[in-house]
């Protein structure tokens, strides 16, 4: 197949800046779409080229098939790379890029179809030989359906949207009471996020380890396992901090987690980059849980052990070239995690934050690996994800890495939007952590908001810099009243009753 | 010069003066000395405290300032004498126990949980706002009486707007 | 030996930096010193504690002996790490720290003064049966002797400060009218930069490499080659980029220069982390140049192919521990490369240059690591060296890594001093580099002043950028004429005179 | 709007409106067109000039002004119908061909290569300047006599600081 040199990204954020840097790296046309709030984004400005597609809400721009379609024919796309989420796994967008004679850099529709629906991509484990978490054969109705299950099978159960994925639309329910009130609000947010209500409910394993299997296949049936990540640290069923490898993984128990994920991308005759996501319960047993069919958020925690650039990996494929390294997959080396550094307050429930980047300062030196959409000045918008940046570190083990981690953090000059920075410094410092005692319910059984609690010195620190800030206010003051006796002096006096009125 | 601060809930009072690039801070009895200098880039210093480092960066908030330092926002509440004089006069008080709910940023409401007359206490959530794709329940932060509800579901919001105002709970009420 | 707790940094900028961030890593205090126009530099904001030794000039601050040995053992330092140049390779000062019960990291003064003196290396190196370059028995004192020497050996010959070092108060003379020119201006920049005016000669290699070795030592006299770095892109004998492994090399010539290298470090007792320098003829002999008893520049590219941290190596060897990897260095892994990002101006030959930085955004993303001293806002000091950041990158070959380096090249926005951020993409897309046909004469041969002409795009987005600064220029004219008309006007007509009248 | 451009030493005449974002522009028979949004921090703009992005800095210069744009600087001289006509007057022409060197930056002069009188041509080099442990040749950019030098030996000057100043070369002397 001919050389892809002009390749659309149909996606916004870090995500389209980090395929922007292959594309470049690998001597290819770089080509952007943007929203109208997106115009300043840094993906705009880095790319070669950039088309608008339209209104900010996602539906009328990065979601609107038809113009992203039309655009990509316009400007003679050879390829479209739907980075995650959007058109990421969306069978319908994959067909209408072949029907315009554009490449999809991603699996064939077939297999985004079968693996985009949960209840088949168990069939297709199950015909793996791959174990599954025990659930209902298909989406239930009502809660009383899911009540009858619950006294089958017990609880705690999971409810999950059927359209469903990367954790959206998912609650866990203990009791019949709970069921009631998750319900509604389970079926609304399917509703919203997916178009489709539809929800069904599997065994919910107390305490479990997420981890998942990196695959890359090529068009020879080649399917190389590229190792596991642990992404047990999650919030609502968000993951916060990924790593690779697993602390809970032996030789013996990657080997067989290895062939397990290849063989249900035989099953289904993967093609491209995918991730096999499994869970795994206190005895260490595996259970397939979903495929995503797309380059994972967390990827680059993969590329920092192993060397490799998956993005340009997909292109290979994507242009019928085999995989880089054939049929042996480099050694993994040493260890790497990689925090989601997202704009919302830990210390207010983890509220969602927006506003400008007013400072920033990435960390830097050894080790250290900053992917991130936004820059001094940006206004992030309202319309999409809360995802920053992602900080990745790699270390000869996991204390080091760990350590680099908490370093790095500490570095790390982030002001406007409230942000989650030392929520991981707490995360990476906490012993349970530090002992590799993971699972998806780690936040539930060692967060407590107060965690972030200045130490006196810090609040010393905090003491001195409000009188600095009296003493400049004061300053301007006094300037402002030898200007103009009346603005100047009114305002600070309104300020302080305005404050004292609160 | 003087004020008092309110930091981690406990309020004291402050006397400051500088001396060239040192900054003498004296609270109930503590002596805290500083090296301090401006640095570019909003108002930001760098500290020097008995050698230690520190970069700190202030900014106004909803409640008085917040200081930024390693990541980590400590809130300072900065009350001037003539501030603490109308305080003291009550007002401030009885202002206080009042509250009102504000999205706290542009949303869609997907769900109210009470309505006008209901008794809530403090941490009930009482809204629900959709917003980045998540659903975030608001909660209350004291004790009180739902007075008002200034919006409906599926309503649009914008940041900062009211949606429920409460009234002191009877508790609460000898202001 | 006890842990080095506190560890006190005599040194500024990115290596101070650098350094502060192994400590961290390490669970050891960082202590910085400053001088006064340093007070804002990210070493002294990022630093656990930071003391004040004086006034801007170096003599004054950083190489004011009794003053950083007062200040470490008042703060009650446990070790001194010189970082490169300053006290890096001081005898004196390695000696002042032992006499003041502080632990020098690095090698022992002995070996310091050992190497330090270019002639007892040379005789270091010829004991340990590894050849040198033919040069003059000692120090020349006029220039007779010199073309004596001259007429025994031949021209090119190459003058060399006796004090020097890192490229400084080095000359290549051609001929004895070359010769006239150049003795008093290389005598002069000795006796300025080492105050030792002393200048030896030897034989000058047409097109040769610059090709050295890292090393580590521990007190077992385990001596570990950690393969080679290419420095071979120089200007006035400054590096400017760096590579490992060096694409002259196949496997024989690296075992045999690692063996020779090792050799040299053994002959002396070397301790800790040094360079061996040489130069690499065009029938790729090499021969002995000099020992670098300190930590270069240019580690990082050392660490990004073995994964090994070289400050927190030299720290265990200071603490008396063996190296980490006992006696299996880890595997090289790919390819890095380094460019030096300098304070200066390419169009009008390099020239210096200062100021505040305006803007900076660090490039990011995969097979990036970035080493830097700077941020925005901060103002470059005249004082010192003019190396702004390390850009060093990283990729599975040559290939990978070089146009990673372009892409990161392309993503660095750095605004305010002049600097050399267009040079390295002119560099590193050279025909010449790509081949990896380097030498120490390379800009010598292809660098043109006029190499960074912008095409005609970047014409014409210059053109359009000037309109729409009239255009913005008008604005606010106009906004002034509004609010005040004798003031904003004249301003803007006087600007044009002034401009009118250049 | 109308001015003059001289970029790479060809001057232009440029004539430019906007429509809303859209930036057109005519010089020499050439139209160009672009979408533009200025960016935070300085004095940046985003264009895309048929869909190709490009991110342009603009600052003042000593002379004109200068563009930055991926890393490399293009100097842009900008005259405005005012200032064109005082330079045809001849005074700019003639000005342009005498020379001030002055000193790029802060340091100390170590050699003094010219005497009063001396005549000099376009690349060669006056006086040396040592600075951040570099010794920096500063070297003539037209042909010209020596008229005056300003400094001496092991003086520290300071950036822009006059050193040596040029009459214009005899062949130049038309003006």
């Amino acid at each position: 197949m001919a050389r892809l040199n002009r390749v659309l990204i149909a996606n916004r954020g870090e995500i389209a800046v980090r395929i922007i840097r292959t594309l470049r790296e690998t001597g290819r046309t770089s080509i952007a779409l943007f929203s109208e709030p997106d115009r300043t984004a840094l993906h705009v400005l880095m790319a070669d080229e950039a088309y608008a597609i339209g209104p900010g809400p996602s539906k009328d721009s990065y979601l609107n098939l038809e113009r992203v379609i039309e655009t990509a024919k316009r400007v003679r796309a050879d390829a479209i790379h739907p980075g995650y989420g959007f058109f990421a796994e969306n069978a319908t967008f994959a067909r209408a890029c072949a029907a315009a004679g554009i490449v999809f850099i991603g699996p064939s529709p077939e297999t985004i179809d079968a693996l985009g629906d949960k209840l088949m991509a168990r069939k297709a484990a199950l015909a793996a030989g791959v174990p599954v978490v025990p659930g209902s054969p298909g989406p239930l109705e009502t809660r009383d359906e899911v009540k009858a299950f619950a006294r089958e099978i017990g609880y705690p159960l999971m409810l999950k949207a059927a359209a469903g994925g990367g954790g959206k639309g998912m609650r866990v329910v203990r009791s019949d009471a709970e069921l009631d009130a998750a319900w509604d609000l389970t079926r609304g947010e399917a509703l919203a996020a997916f178009g489709d209500a539809r929800v069904f409910v599997e065994r919910y394993i107390e305490r479990p380890r997420h981890v998942e299997a990196q695959i890359l296949a090529d068009h020879t049936g080649r399917v190389a396992f590229l190792g596991e990540r642990e992404c047990s640290v999650q919030r609502r069923h968000q993951k916060l901090l990924e790593e690779t490898p697993s602390p809970a993984f032996d030789a013996e128990t990657r080997r067989a987690f290895g062939e397990a994920a290849c063989r249900v991308a035989q099953q289904v005759g993967y093609l491209s980059a995918g991730t096999v996501e499994f869970i795994l319960d206190e005895q260490r047993r595996f259970y397939f849980l979903e495929v995503n069919t797309r380059l994972q958020v967390e990827h680059p925690v993969t590329e920092m052990v192993t060397g490799l650039d998956l993005v340009a990996e997909q292109l290979r494929v994507a242009e019928g070239q085999e995989l880089s390294f054939g049929d042996h997959p480099p050694e993994p080396r040493g260890w790497s995690m990689e925090a989601r550094i997202i704009a919302e307050d830990p210390a207010r429930n983890f509220m969602p934050s927006v506003g400008a980047i007013e400072r920033v300062r990435f960390p830097q030196g050894p080790g250290v690996r900053n992917d991130s959409g936004v820059y001094r000045g940006y206004e992030v918008p309202v319309f999409y994800d809360s995802l920053l940046a992602k900080l990745v570190v790699w270390g000869s083990d996991r204390e080091q890495a760990r350590l680099r981690l908490v370093r790095a953090l500490d570095e790390f000059v982030l002001e406007g939007p409230h942000h989650n920075i030392a929520f991981h410094a707490w995360l990476a410092l906490h012993p349970e952590f530090a002992a590799g005692n993971l699972s998806t319910r780690f936040l539930e059984e060692h967060w407590k908001p107060g965690a972030l609690k200045p130490g006196p010195e810090a609040t010393s620190a905090a003491l001195l810099a409000a009188a600095l800030h009296e003493r400049a206010e004061r300053q301007r003051v006094q300037v402002g009243a030898a200007r103009d006796d009346a603005g100047a002096r009114s305002t600070w006096k309104w300020s302080g009753v305005e404050r004292g009125g609160r | 010069m003087r004020f008092w601060v309110t930091l981690e809930g406990r309020e004291t009072e402050v006397t400051f003066h500088t001396e060239g690039d040192r900054l003498i801070l004296e609270t109930d009895g503590r002596r805290l000395e500083a090296d301090f200098v401006p640095l570019p880039d909003g108002e930001v210093y760098s500290l020097l405290i008995e050698g230690r480092s520190h970069v700190v960066r202030v900014s106004p908030a909803a409640e008085g300032l917040e200081v930024e330092l390693r990541g980590a926002v400590i809130p300072v509440e900065v009350k001037h004498p003539l501030e603490r004089m109308l305080q003291q006069s009550g007002g401030g008080r009885a202002a206080a126990r009042g509250e009102t709910i504000t999205a706290p940023m542009p949303g869609v409401v997907v769900a109210i949980r009470v309505k006008p007359g209901d008794a809530v206490s403090a941490g009930q959530a009482v809204v629900v706002v959709e917003a980045m794709k998540m659903q975030n329940e608001l909660t209350v932060t004291h004790d009180g009486i739902v007075s008002e509800v200034l919006v409906g579901e599926r309503a649009a919001v914008a940041a900062g707007q009211a949606l429920v105002r409460l009234a002191p709970a009877p508790a609460g009420g000898e202001a």
